[in-house]
């Protein structure tokens, strides 16, 4: 299944050894779009990076500005204004629910039912819009600065804010009933790609695909960062293993999510969003890990002390997660491919690099 | 059963097979013809072609035919029985009953025992 | 037991679908001066032929619109709404698309397989909508085992289909071919028992038969509930729509046996696919819903009205539904479908047997 | 092969075969075609998007605002703007970026920067075009006009953190038009054991009326004592004495647009 | 000659070719695709002969059921089942 | 009306070309093939005969004709079976001996 197939959401290929029907051997193949993201950072001052970081991920573009800026900010030592904290929560739930129902929309496109695809890619203009309404862009957002975000929220931000959480929450009991209260879903995806939590623990998977083994691995529960301690939050696991629990983890953190941009409205408080950020950098070296919609993104920097960093290292999370995949696919039919696959969220851009 | 009925259908499937030729001579005239190595490699998903294509099915796929063979043998039966069917408990149609009855049963024990084998 | 939907079914009326070739047949041999009874039964038949081709290309191209436009309001968007009005042209201009391009034949792809599956399953599909009458008066031929006949018709392209698979000299077209084969041949059977309890009650295989029964008792439907359905879901399976569409999962295997063929015989394929709907869908309407039987209305606007009905149930059904697996829908076929199908035998027997038909 | 594991499956009810979602998806066709309701498609072409107010689309060039002082070159992470003469009207020519349209990214990164608010990111999105050629525009041919840009907010100026400042100098040797001049404190001067004393403290002095806002003292400063801070233009007096305003320490709370 | 005539002489001939064509072709998957034709002419003849019902069973079970399993046959016992 | 000696001619050819299609090839599913030929050129008698079955009483001609067909019903049915189980053999055989080539399998016991 090369880089051409209808259910390969990017560009990569799996090769499948199969007996009959049944998958023996798998391979993934990626680096069809590899751009040497690292290799670009290291021509780019500091805060020239912040929009090449939209490009890492295409559908969670926030969280990955987020993980560098955080990064530059552990390194050297800034200091983020609270206001600027809640603000990057806000927009990072945001993000998280986009990227999960851009998930399930693919997701169900492989399943086969384009009635939920496109219900999921109505849902997903709204959150769009929001972000859009934060920082003016659709995609691309480049609204973090090294110290803070760029601009304050819009005046009727809040209030659009609640407005789309409450609408959403009403249209995800609308998703349930249409996905996975049908038995065809059912037989789909239960039972189907077990990963053992011991195997997704040794082969270094995250994210909603270790939650959905039964690890309850999160780290803004684990290793929290930015304004997550403050807030009151659930880690959504499943015990099953199988691709339904993936599901409904995601599910399940989507809610979360909504009441995370909750309380995050109203616990906000007042205050300057932009710090004071240096103009140069001393040497020095940092991190941070953050959770990716996808699982645990991880962000090295190493300063020199001129303005562009010396080394830049990612981690990212489906990267890690594609390397397990013949764990997981192997004994399965080729047509479990997709919905096995489909459950781990891929996103090529962030894992070629 | 005359077969004069059936005349039509033997005169629709020639015009419907001068149909397809048809279409085809109208693609033929309107579409273009460049010819290309690459264009004509068979479609693998934009990678070039692997393996030899040694594939060798499994053995699965023969039970669907071969279970299928019988249930449409036993359709013609079937379909006999129904053609002539008369009411009441005739000896016919409690034979009819038993086979009906052996053939569920059969049917029933042979997917589960040949569980393992299904694709 | 008389049904209230009882009206206007007789055998006595005119049908058009002979009469207007007959006539046009009968007016060129006496323009040419020619008196040839065989010449003239051949060219009215050939006209009659036309003209059912005729007809059923209008319904796929409705079909499709249909299809597109019901799909949409099930998706909350629009359907197509550019070309024509309400966008009613969009399939012309596919349609015209896919003639203008170009054909490509595979390498190593075997030309002989490749053509004639392709003509074998075009004009087997085709020939399914000859012994299925539309109406009493609007029937291309209507012979006693027309019921049969028409899933004899149904049954040919399996092997056509694993032929066009394996010429293509492609992986996913074998796979598709093999997996569109065994899905069909699964389905039919219990589509075939169901049948015969339809044909146990009503006592013939000819469709106006059927029509007539049901609409002088009661529409199967009613008691064949069970064979109902099971005769939904495998003319679903039957015709590879979603939730059955496995052979051509795009997810899984590109366009499974189709993944080769290009511009106009792509075209073919999917308007053969529609044009089995059409069968599939007219086929449920004349044994379970009593065909064009129903007030005011003449009875071929009642058959269309049930058909398109039908239809919006497949559409219903696809916007609905993920895909099943492979392996779940052969499941379903041998272990669900045929006991049940078998069951519903015993209850139509049991019914002809007890008199409540008769 | 290996073994499958399966886990036990949850059947749904008996409604659940196929009943509700068909229910939800009839519902959603009743609701956009039946009770007066509408799709959700946008008819592109007819109906646009509403767009908030800083949409970052296309950039979009005041060419009256414009300073020349190349802070958007310096501070475009794809290099897609560079700097040439151009001619204003009425045979003038001023120093303004050309844009390559083509390689822009749109991250807003210049709109920031510019100090004199003279690019603008407009609203338009649409920016498909058949040559690539198209879109490599000169700089007045991407030129907007003052009223569709918003408001120009206060030039930023220099600033000086006193605390930071050792008076070195290097905004003064960095600074292109002669704003900055080293001023010695008087006062500040160390008495030495021997009884002279050293060279007196200097700070800068900033002189706003030559200042283009090009903040090339500020990435000069090797301590950070220099940032940017919008400020009216309209002081009644321009040379502002920073000595006579030694508690000048600004706050975060200031910074805040 | 009666119609039936010409159209029994023409169909049995064309059934003859493809039997032969059937046992000389040297692709097998021809065979059986051929074989199909044959099946299709004899069913035709058996509607000739007034024997509908015997033409459709031949139609429903040969053309659907066997030709298919001498086809999985083919593919299920070859080395190289695409490449002749 | 069919004279009943066109068909038998056209069933013999047919038999024949089933009987050349046996000995000459050596590919057993080829065998297969035309042992089916041969069956169907068998059932074809059997539709002839009972086509041509005439007599005064109309009901005895059905029944002659029913007799014909049945016949041939039959035989369909014993030709699908035996495909059935012959493909089932040489499947067994392919999967033993990795061939099914008739000159390669002709000892009797290995």
């Amino acid at each position: 299944m090369g880089p051409q197939h209808p259910f390969t959401h990017g560009l990569w290929t799996l090769k499948v050894k199969v007996d009959g029907e049944t998958i023996v051997d798998a391979e993934p193949i990626i680096g069809y779009l590899h751009r040497g993201f690292e290799k670009l950072c290291e021509n780019r001052n500091f805060p020239q990076i912040i929009p090449i970081c939209d490009r890492l991920c295409y559908v969670a573009s926030m969280s990955w500005d987020h993980v560098y800026v955080s990064a530059v900010e552990n390194t050297f030592g800034i200091e983020v204004p609270k206001r600027a904290e809640y603000i990057r929560v806000i927009a990072l739930e945001v993000q998280r629910i986009a990227s999960h129902l851009i998930w399930l929309a693919s997701f169900m496109t492989d399943l086969g039912n384009l009635t939920a695809f496109l219900y999921a890619m109505r849902e997903r203009e709204m959150f769009i819009d929001l972000l859009q309404a934060l920082c003016g862009a659709r995609m691309t957002y480049n609204y973090p600065r090294i110290g803070g975000v760029s601009q304050d929220m819009p005046r009727n931000f809040p209030h659009q804010c609640t407005k789309t959480v409450d609408f959403f929450e009403k249209r995800l009991k609308e998703y349930e009933y249409l996905i996975e209260e049908s038995e065809v879903f059912r037989i789909r995806t239960q039972g189907v790609g077990y990963l053992r939590a011991s195997d997704a623990l040794n082969l270094g998977v995250t994210g909603p695909a270790l939650r959905g083994s039964g690890v309850p691995v999160d780290l803004r529960k684990t290793d929290p960062y930015s304004a997550y301690p403050e807030l009151d939050f659930e880690v959504a696991v499943e015990k099953d293993c199988d691709v339904y629990a993936r599901y409904r983890v995601r599910m399940n953190e989507m809610k979360e999510s909504c009441n995370i941009i909750r309380q995050a409205l109203k616990n906000i408080p007042a205050g300057p969003v932009l710090g004071k950020a240096p103009r140069h950098f001393p040497r020095g070296e940092g991190y941070a890990r953050t959770e990716d919609p996808r699982g645990e993104a991880f962000f090295y920097i190493q300063a020199d002390g001129t303005d562009r960093p010396y080394r830049v290292k990612i981690r990212s999370p489906i990267f890690v997660t594609v390397s397990a995949a013949p764990a997981i696919l192997r004994g399965y039919k080729v047509a479990d491919v997709p919905s096995i696959m489909g459950s781990l969220d891929m996103c090529l851009g962030e894992s070629d690099r | 059963m005359s077969s004069a009925a059936y005349l039509p259908v033997l005169i629709f499937a020639v015009i419907s097979v001068l149909f397809v030729l048809v279409s085809f001579f109208v693609s033929a005239l309107l579409r273009p013809t460049k010819r290309e190595p690459l264009k004509e490699t068979t479609y693998e998903c934009g990678e070039v072609p692997i393996g030899d294509t040694r594939i060798q099915f499994h053995f699965q796929y023969y039970m669907f035919a071969l279970i299928f063979v019988i249930a449409d043998v036993l359709t013609v039966f079937l379909a006999l029985w129904a053609f002539n069917f008369s009411a009441g408990f005739t000896p016919v149609n409690i034979l009819m009953f038993v086979f009906t009855g052996l053939l569920v049963a059969v049917v029933l024990y042979a997917l589960k025992k040949e569980e393992i084998i299904w694709i | 037991m008389t049904c209230a939907w009882a009206s206007r079914t007789g055998d006595t009326l005119i049908n058009y679908l002979y009469y207007i070739p007959n006539t046009i047949a009968t007016a060129i041999l006496s323009l040419l001066h020619i008196n040839l009874p065989q010449l003239n039964y051949l060219l009215t038949w050939v006209i009659a032929s036309v003209m059912l081709i005729i007809v059923i290309m209008v319904n796929v191209i409705i079909f499709i619109y249909v299809e597109r436009k019901e799909l949409g309001r099930f998706m909350d968007r629009r359907g197509p709404f550019v070309v024509g009005p309400a966008g009613f042209f969009q399939n012309f201009a596919d349609a015209f698309k896919f003639l203008i391009k170009e054909m490509i034949l595979p390498e190593n792809a075997d030309a002989l397989g490749f053509n004639s599956t392709l003509v074998i399953i075009v004009a087997s599909s085709l020939m399914i909508m000859t012994v299925v009458p539309q109406a009493p008066d609007f029937f291309y031929t209507n012979p006693d085992l027309g019921l049969l006949l028409a899933f004899a018709i149904f049954a040919i392209e399996p092997f056509a289909v694993v032929i066009a698979g394996w010429a293509s000299n492609n992986k996913y077209s074998l796979l598709g071919g093999f997996r569109s084969t065994a899905q069909m041949m699964s389905y039919e059977v219990p589509m075939l028992i169901t049948i015969i309890s339809v044909v146990i009650l009503a006592g013939s295989f000819n469709f106006s038969t059927i029509v007539n029964f049901q609409s002088s008792h009661v529409w199967f439907v009613i008691p064949l509930i069970l064979g109902f359905i099971v005769f939904l879901i495998a003319i679903v399976a039957e015709i590879e729509r979603i939730p059955f569409d496995t052979p051509d999962a795009e997810a899984e295997l590109v366009h499974g046996w189709m993944t080769e063929y290009a511009g106009i015989k792509f075209a073919l394929f999917q308007l053969t696919s529609y044009v089995r709907t059409f069968a599939g869908a007219a086929i449920m309407v004349l044994i379970f819903l009593g065909g064009w039987t129903g007030p005011f209305l003449p009875p071929i606007v009642w058959f269309y009205i049930k058909v398109y009905a039908v239809f919006t149930l497949f559409v219903w059904l696809r916007a609905s539904l993920p895909r099943v697996r492979i392996d779940q829908v052969l499941n379903i076929g041998w272990r669900s479908l045929l006991p049940l199908s078998l069951f519903n035998i015993v209850i139509a027997a049991l019914l002809r047997i007890s008199g409540v038909f008769h | 092969m290996e073994e499958v594991i399966t886990t036990k499956k949850k059947k749904v009810g008996l409604l659940g075969y196929a009943f509700k979602p068909m229910w939800i998806s009839l519902r959603t066709m009743i609701r956009t075609s039946l009770a007066g309701g509408k799709p959700n498609t946008l008819l592109y072409p007819e109906e646009k998007l509403d767009l908030p107010d800083d949409f970052r689309g296309e950039l979009g060039l005041v060419m009256d605002r414009c300073v020349g002082c190349e802070s958007c070159a310096r501070v475009c992470p794809n290099k897609c703007l560079d700097m040439m003469e151009d001619d204003i009207g009425g045979g003038l020519t001023k120093w303004m970026p050309a844009l390559d349209l083509a390689q822009c990214m749109f991250c807003g990164l210049c709109v920031e920067a510019c100090p004199s608010t003279a690019l603008h990111m407009t609203n338009r999105y649409e920016t498909a075009t058949l040559d690539r050629n198209d879109k490599i525009f000169k700089p007045h041919e991407w030129a907007l006009k003052p009223e569709d840009a918003p408001d120009q907010h206060p030039f930023p100026y220099p600033e000086l953190y006193e605390i930071n400042c050792t008076g070195c100098g290097a905004c003064d040797r960095a600074c292109p038009h002669d704003v900055i001049d080293m001023v010695s404190i008087p006062g500040t001067a160390k008495k030495r054991p021997n009884g002279t004393f050293g060279p007196e403290k200097k700070i800068p002095v900033f002189d706003y009326e030559l200042c283009v806002s090009c903040a090339l003292c500020v990435d000069a400063c090797p301590f950070d004592a220099l940032d940017m801070l919008p400020r009216s233009t309209t002081a009644s007096d321009p040379v502002v004495q920073i000595q006579l305003q030694p508690q000048v320490q600004i706050t975060k709370q200031e910074v805040s647009v | 000659m009666s119609v039936d005539l010409i159209g029994f002489t023409i169909v049995a001939a064309a059934t003859l070719v493809l039997a032969l064509m059937v046992v000389m072709s040297r692709e097998i998957v021809h065979s059986a695709l051929y074989f199909a034709g044959v099946l299709i002419g004899i069913a035709i003849l058996f509607f000739i002969m007034n024997a509908v019902y015997v033409g459709i069973i031949q139609i429903l079970i040969y053309v659907g059921a066997v030709v298919v399993l001498i086809l999985f046959g083919i593919m299920l016992t070859r080395r190289n089942i695409l490449l002749g | 009306m069919i004279p009943v000696t066109y068909v038998l001619g056209f069933s013999a050819l047919l038999f024949v070309i089933g009987v050349f299609g046996v000995l000459y090839r050596r590919n057993a599913i080829m065998v297969l093939l035309s042992i089916e030929l041969m069956l169907n050129a068998a059932n074809i008698n059997f539709v002839a005969f009972s086509n041509t079955a005439t007599g005064p009483n109309p009901a005895a001609v059905t029944a002659a004709a029913a007799n014909g067909q049945v016949f041939a019903l039959i035989s369909i049915a014993v030709a699908a079976a035996e495909i059935a189980v012959g493909l089932a053999i040489l499947l067994v055989l392919w999967k033993s001996r990795d061939t099914i080539e008739l000159n390669e399998v002709a000892t009797l016991r290995w």
